[in-house]
């Protein structure tokens, strides 16, 4: 078992590494904390006729734990805002992509295909539920909404979560890497149902997609 | 009480007069269809928040408050702006 | 305990006619009873979270088997055991244990006034407090089943009753709501005026306990911030019943308008969760470490600090809601921004236990604990401010682990040292040490293994809220895991039982409490326990702050605020406040 | 009146702020008070930003103008200055001791303020009639842009402006009732200080909102 899921998006591996840093930097400083604890509980420990140490504070030990944080936190600031706006910000998307349209409903995702011309909202658009089809090593954005409530579109092996607001446009994108299944889940508390509002998102070879795209999804 | 004593008694019927013709002003303006949204929006925006500040520093005595009372009492505007500032950024997409 | 009775003047207190049991301990309007009265009503919530909790764990552990006594949860009423745990935690357990009570009993008593300003306002807090909480309940028992919308009653699902099915539960938890909101802010009217107003001479705002403080400034908060919550689900409210469309998408309503109005409420909520049980905590540890608070003036800044920042920082709760990215960015640097505070306070608390001479009673080894989950809590933080990784962790079991180190291992942590520590001064006798010892034991282990695991959960991308995580192929590794979690959990809360048996026996049984036990130098502990009504026979006048531990002035390790050196008795006039 | 105290090592004793208690809680109050109507007013901004078209005030109903009468409202808002007006006049007639004036003065008020409420209700009751409702009729919708949407909002914010006037009012007549007593004298009249504050900060709110919801 993967402490991560399997990364099967372009995005996925730099989102990971991003995830590892700060669990690297947290961790050090978390084992630093407790050892220090530890050994000041034992070191410290109460014992008759001992006195402790009239110490107000120091200035110079305060700037320097205020400076550390404050470094290492920017600099994961720093390189979190390079995948966030590479996959968040709808300027940075990327331009040869497959656009599809996605609604969310309680209690299913219903996926429209630009069908074969490979424009959305033409006559042969089509329309299927709870599994969507993509090609390998393309860019997908899709259009998302709802026709209810608030629902969250998750796919944990892309890394991908977006939600899907009623009366709103979201857009999002992704690319996946490899071949196969993928589950598709729904992440915001959306009603009864909720726990069961899953798809899947199947990534086919290219060509394999274009056929099926081709023969409006046959 | 010491602050009795050092309080003006400010002419309260003037800024009762100046409220009304502010806001006499201010229903002139918005009859007014010849400005453009934004600058008759800015205008009473503006007349309005001259008029609240009139009651809030004549009616409410915050001219002849302490400093901290005069913090206190504007302590919750900056959140209101932040507020409704940051939500407004989201639209102006 | 030597007070300096000529220089201090008489209080004006003549209340000392019997009064009948009802106007002593049920209409009471003095702020001790009140704060005993908010300890048992909201411990009461408490248990009754705890059980919601037990109830929802045992559907994820052993998902569609039928709970003993209780029989399959059903998948409404696991939404319904998912919002009521969040809301009864939350608004009715840890924020009045740490306000209602703590700000309550402790605020008058160490800073050295009578009572709070306006004693009737604040028995009119507690009962307002108890409504809401009937209402609250009754919720979950009227028709239709409670609310199901989350705590966070996110629109349109908590708009429109047809989405969760749920119409009169959910409105009767708006009304709970509203009513809560006007105890809250009664009770914060109180806190601020009494501590601005009704210091004793001497208690400058930098002689003050960071206890007080951290009320203080949690009640500024809270009167800033319940009040948006409340114009917030009063739309909800006309939504729900008139046909309005405030945040529904149809006739031009905006469902991210709830979450901004409910986050920029809710994120300062999560640090009038924290910053009472930050200060207690600072108190416990000098008292424990019979040492300075180290930085004193720092932590009082770090505690301001967080509080503003709490403000501009609630976007963090909707990165993936479509917000406008670079409201994300901005978000981002603020939310990272409190870890700077979060961290000097965590230092500071190592700082003073370093060349202590530590003790460990219960409290302190509650306030240890703190120091250790919480900080467990505040760096898993960071994954979730960081805007990128939180695409993948926003509302997966890391941010459950996330808030529950926070809002267990930080907040009740510190409500359970508080209820050690001042147990012998609100009721006169002493809780069990060995007793409290093995609760503490017992809390700490099943705690972590509840808590810890989620974070593996978390990073498997385990949806929160969810009602059958076999359903999902890649979930079905972790049931194990899972079960792991739920047997924990109810480890955990048998765990509890020592501390109630231990609080109800200590009651009655307990050793008698002198004034004194813990060797502080706090003004509430000048006076006998319990204090008579009124607090103090004279005003105490305050010659240094509070946490004069070992001074090298005075032969004892501990220096009391209202005890004068040589050389400290030309103080002139008396009497504060109340002009 | 205390003196300040000096305590050893030069630090003055603080002395809070220096206002009493009643007073300072009002002020305290006042201040939650903003952020409930920022919540409310600030709910209305954002919904009004994203709708696509608003009633505005100067234009004729069928083209897209407003259906409130702002004629009426203005000169409710005269009211409301006048009772703000009436109601310092009897703080500063108490101020010098002048309990008859108070009494004339709060008289006033009380009767302002109702008439305030009492004309609001008014408008309600002939909006309604018209088809003005927080879900409006089917006929004005066609009429009126995001007509449902600025139905909702007008009423909860002039509903919930109208109850804490309302609140007013009744804390006013406890107040002059009191007045009329021989309750405020010339050095105790911190009643009237502290229901003036409230009094004023109501009108301040309505002058806001009479502003944002009828003239922009």
């Amino acid at each position: 078992m993967d402490w991560l899921p399997g990364a099967a998006s372009s995005y996925a591996a730099e989102l990971d590494t991003i995830f590892w840093v700060i669990l690297a930097v947290t961790g050090i400083v978390l084992v630093g904390v407790q050892v220090t604890l530890v050994y000041f509980l034992v070191k410290y420990r109460g014992r008759e006729g001992r006195r402790a140490s009239y110490v107000e504070g120091s200035t110079k030990a305060e700037v320097i734990w205020t400076v550390i944080p404050a470094v290492l936190i920017v600099g994961i600031a720093v390189a979190s805002q390079r995948v966030w706006s590479q996959v968040k910000n709808p300027d940075r998307f990327p331009a040869d992509a497959l656009e599809l349209n996605v609604e969310a409903r309680q209690f299913a995702w219903s996926i429209t295909y630009p069908g074969p011309d490979g424009e959305l909202g033409t006559e042969d658009d089509f329309t299927r539920y709870n599994e969507m089809r993509v090609p390998v090593n393309r860019p997908v954005v899709f259009n998302m909404t709802s026709a209810d409530v608030v629902h969250s579109f998750f796919v944990p092996a892309f890394r991908i979560k977006q939600d899907a607001v009623p009366g709103l446009n979201t857009r999002a994108w992704f690319e996946a890497t490899e071949v196969g299944e993928y589950e598709l889940a729904c992440a915001e508390l959306c009603g009864v149902a909720h726990g069961l509002m899953k798809g899947k998102v199947v990534v086919l070879p290219q060509d394999e997609f274009e056929g099926w795209l081709a023969g409006l999804g046959e | 009480m010491e602050m009795v004593e050092k309080k003006k008694q400010p002419n309260y019927y003037f800024i009762w007069f100046l409220l009304l013709v502010l806001t006499v002003v201010e229903v002139g303006i918005a009859y007014l269809s010849g400005l453009p949204r934004s600058v008759l929006i800015l205008v009473l925006v503006g007349l309005a928040i001259w008029k609240a500040t009139l009651v809030a520093m004549y009616y409410m005595h915050l001219r002849f408050e302490r400093l901290r009372v005069i913090l206190l009492a504007s302590a919750p505007l900056p959140l209101a702006v932040i507020l409704v500032l940051a939500i407004l950024l989201e639209y102006a997409r | 305990m030597a007070t300096v009775e000529a220089m201090a003047a008489p209080l004006a207190h003549g209340h000392h006619e019997e009064m009948s049991f009802v106007r002593k301990y049920i209409f009471s309007t003095d702020h001790k009873i009140i704060g005993i009265q908010f300890l048992f009503a909201s411990l009461a919530f408490l248990a009754l979270g705890g059980v919601l909790a037990i109830m929802l764990r045992w559907q994820l552990g052993f998902p569609g088997e039928a709970m003993p006594g209780v029989g399959v949860v059903a998948p409404k009423f696991y939404n319904a055991l998912v919002t009521m745990h969040g809301t009864f935690m939350v608004f009715f357990a840890v924020m009045p244990l740490l306000v209602g009570v703590y700000a309550n009993y402790l605020i008058p008593l160490k800073i050295g006034a009578p009572d709070m300003a306006f004693p009737r306002l604040n028995m009119l807090s507690f009962w307002i407090f108890v409504q809401s909480g009937i209402v609250m309940t009754a919720s979950l028992f009227v028709e239709g089943g409670a609310p199901g919308a989350g705590w966070t009653a996110y629109a349109p699902l908590s708009a429109v009753p047809q989405y969760t099915g749920v119409s009169l539960g959910q409105q009767l938890w708006i009304i709970s709501i509203v009513l809560f909101g006007a105890s809250s802010l009664l009770g914060s009217v109180n806190y601020i005026t009494t501590v601005i107003n009704m210091r004793a001479p001497g208690m400058t705002l930098f002689r003050m306990p960071l206890s007080i403080w951290a009320l203080f400034i949690t009640a500024i908060i809270a009167l800033l911030a319940v009040p948006i919550l409340a114009a917030a689900v009063i739309l909800l409210f006309f939504d729900q019943t008139l046909g309005t469309t405030f945040f529904l998408p149809a006739d031009g309503g905006q469902p991210l308008l709830w979450q901004h109005l409910f986050w920029f409420f809710g994120h300062p909520e999560v640090y009038i969760l924290i910053l009472p049980a930050m200060g207690i905590i600072s108190d416990v540890i000098a008292n424990g470490s019979r040492k300075p608070v180290f930085g004193y003036h720092s932590m009082v800044l770090a505690i301001i600090a967080i509080a503003f920042l709490g403000w501009i920082t609630w976007g963090h709760h909707m990165f993936q809601s479509g917000m406008n990215p670079l409201l994300g960015t901005s978000f981002m640097i603020s939310t990272m921004a409190i870890a700077i505070p979060s961290a000097i306070k965590v230092f500071n608390w190592l700082g003073t236990m370093w060349r202590g001479n530590l003790r460990f009673h219960t409290p302190m080894l509650f306030a240890i604990g703190f120091v250790s989950l919480f900080t467990i809590g505040g760096l898993s933080g960071i994954f979730m401010a960081s805007n990128s990784v939180d695409i993948f962790i926003h509302d997966t079991y890391f941010i459950v682990a996330h808030i529950h180190y926070v809002l267990f291992g930080g907040s009740l942590m510190a409500i359970f040292a508080a209820i050690y520590f001042w147990f012998p001064k609100m009721f006169g006798r002493m809780m069990n040490e060995a007793w409290g010892k093995i609760h503490f034991a017992l809390t700490f282990i099943f705690y972590n293994l509840t808590f810890f695991p989620m974070h593996i959960l978390g990073m498997g991308g385990h949806m929160r809220r969810i009602y059958d995580p076999t359903q999902y192929e890649f979930l079905q590794p972790y049931q194990p895991l899972n079960k792991f979690i739920t047997i924990s959990a109810i480890l955990l809360f048998v765990a509890q039982l020592p501390l109630i048996a231990n609080f109800f026996w200590s009651l009655f049984r307990g050793k008698k409490a002198e004034a004194n036990p813990w060797r502080d130098n706090g003004l509430e502990w000048t006076v006998a326990s319990p204090p008579p009504h009124g607090n103090f026979a004279v005003t105490p006048i305050v010659y240094r702050g509070p946490y004069e531990f070992s001074s090298p002035e005075v032969e004892e390790d501990y220096l009391p605020q209202d005890v004068p050196l040589n050389g400290e008795r030309e103080v002139v006039g008396a009497g504060v406040g109340e002009e | 009146m205390n003196e300040a105290i000096t305590l050893p090592g030069g630090v003055k004793a603080e002395p809070g702020m220096r206002i009493y208690n009643q007073k300072l809680g009002m002020w305290v109050f006042l201040a939650s008070e903003v952020m409930f109507f920022t919540g409310l007013i600030g709910a209305y901004i954002i919904l009004r930003f994203g709708a696509s078209a608003w009633a505005l005030p100067g234009v004729p109903l069928d083209e897209g103008g407003t259906p409130l009468n702002i004629n009426l409202t203005a000169f409710n808002t005269f009211v409301l200055i006048c009772s703000s007006v009436t109601m310092v006049k009897g703080f500063a007639s108490i101020e010098q001791g002048d309990q008859k004036n108070l009494k004339r003065f709060l008289l006033a008020t009380v009767l302002l303020g109702a008439a305030f409420v009492g004309i609001q209700v008014m408008e309600y009751i002939e909006l309604a009639r018209e088809g003005f409702l927080p879900h409006c009729s089917e006929e004005l919708a066609t009429v009126v842009p995001s007509c449902h949407l600025f139905g909702s909002t007008f009423y909860t914010m002039t509903g919930f402006h109208g109850a804490h006037v309302s609140i007013g009012v009744l804390c006013m007549v406890w107040v002059t009732v009191k007045a009329f007593r021989g309750g405020y004298t010339k050095e105790s009249h911190g009643g009237v200080e502290v229901i003036g504050l409230y009094w004023h900060f109501v009108d301040l709110v309505w002058i806001i909102l009479f502003t944002i919801v009828y003239l922009i």
